[in-house]
């Protein structure tokens, strides 16, 4: 299946693009998703505990289970206000 | 309780928000708050901050803010404007208003809307600097 | 800390009070309060509210609470207007204003300003109802 | 010595009056005032343990030691805002 993955703020210079896509099999989690990105833009590794995750609109936790189209959304804490 | 969420990148115009203020002849306080941007982020001086947004989630989980706010507390309303893109120095970034019977619930309310709102409302700054560089080693 | 205090019976302006705001680059955050006379006191119907003063001992007193203020938060300036005399039903009586660098003190100083003020400062309400009467048993 | 003596909100409707004087022993304390107004202004009495003092411009309490030309003020509790 298929995902796209978007970065926001300054996860959009450690990648170098505001958006990507991933495939990975069907069941497959948060997890397994940021273990692929991380492979590909290793700057991101440094960041893993501090990086919010949401799917669509919705914050998700690691053990999310993707389902094909989602979205995926990657970013440092946030400090609005 | 009514909800109004402006969040754009037009300057925010207090002098023309507070009076279009609705409070209904039960409620007591409207509490407010202004947050402006300051001339200094982490010890270096500063010209303004860049503001980015995920705007479609913005808009939920503030909506989400709101259903837990009507849950706790007996408001009449809140509006809340937050400002994008380039806001300089003294200018505000972010406008609240609450409307409720007394003042407890509305200082209570407010001040929890902009915690929670720092917490998972997916805005972030860049500061920019006097040559126009970002101050604040932010990774 | 920068104080302005108005005690008298003129209408409390907000839309004239807010741009009239003074901040300078270190501050970040206003808070402002409006305190609003309500329309039921004691669930009996009123058409307002009279206002009385000890107004030489208000001015001391609200003093004294700024010099606290001064001493627990780094603020820049309190400005307070309340209102005396006759304040109709949905009018404001009070208007508060914090400038500091951060909204937490604002927010405490707001608050413990206004609590302290209900606790010392020399100012008495008798709500009239809807015949002219006060419907609340004072004594 | 003697005293000025103000009341304030419903005070003035429990004593009939807004401002009044006594005259007291020197070293008389608020306390001493108290009594003596009472005794004038009976309704005052069930006000006792809610009524504030101010001399001058500060607040006092019972036992403050009296002075020559004094302005003291009684009112009930303050309910500003």
């Amino acid at each position: 299946m298929r995902v796209s993955v978007h970065f926001y703020s300054y996860f959009k210079e450690l990648t170098g693009c505001a958006e990507t896509a991933e495939t990975l099999p069907e069941g497959s989690t948060i997890n397994d998703l940021l273990k692929l990105l991380i492979a590909r833009f290793p700057k991101l590794g440094a960041m893993q505990n501090s990086t919010l995750i949401a799917v669509g609109v919705e914050y998700q936790g690691r053990s999310y289970v993707l389902k094909e189209g989602e979205e995926v959304s990657l970013f440092p804490p946030v400090q609005g206000g | 309780m009514k909800r109004q969420l402006t969040i754009n990148t037009d300057p925010i115009d207090e002098a023309a928000l507070v009076p279009q203020r609705v409070m209904s002849s039960g409620m007591g306080a409207a509490v407010y708050f202004t947050g402006v941007v300051r001339g200094m982020e982490e010890s270096e001086e500063i010209q303004g901050i860049e503001y980015e947004a995920f705007q479609k989630m913005v808009d939920h989980q503030f909506n989400l803010l709101f259903d837990e706010m009507e849950k706790r507390w007996p408001l009449e309303s809140v509006r809340l404007v937050h400002r994008l893109g380039w806001v300089k120095v003294n200018e505000p970034s972010l406008w609240v208003e609450i409307i409720a019977p007394h003042r407890g619930e509305a200082f209570a309310a407010c001040r929890w809307l902009i915690d929670e709102m720092k917490r998972v409302v997916p805005i972030w700054k860049k500061p920019v600097s006097e040559e126009g560089n970002t101050p604040i080693k932010e990774a």
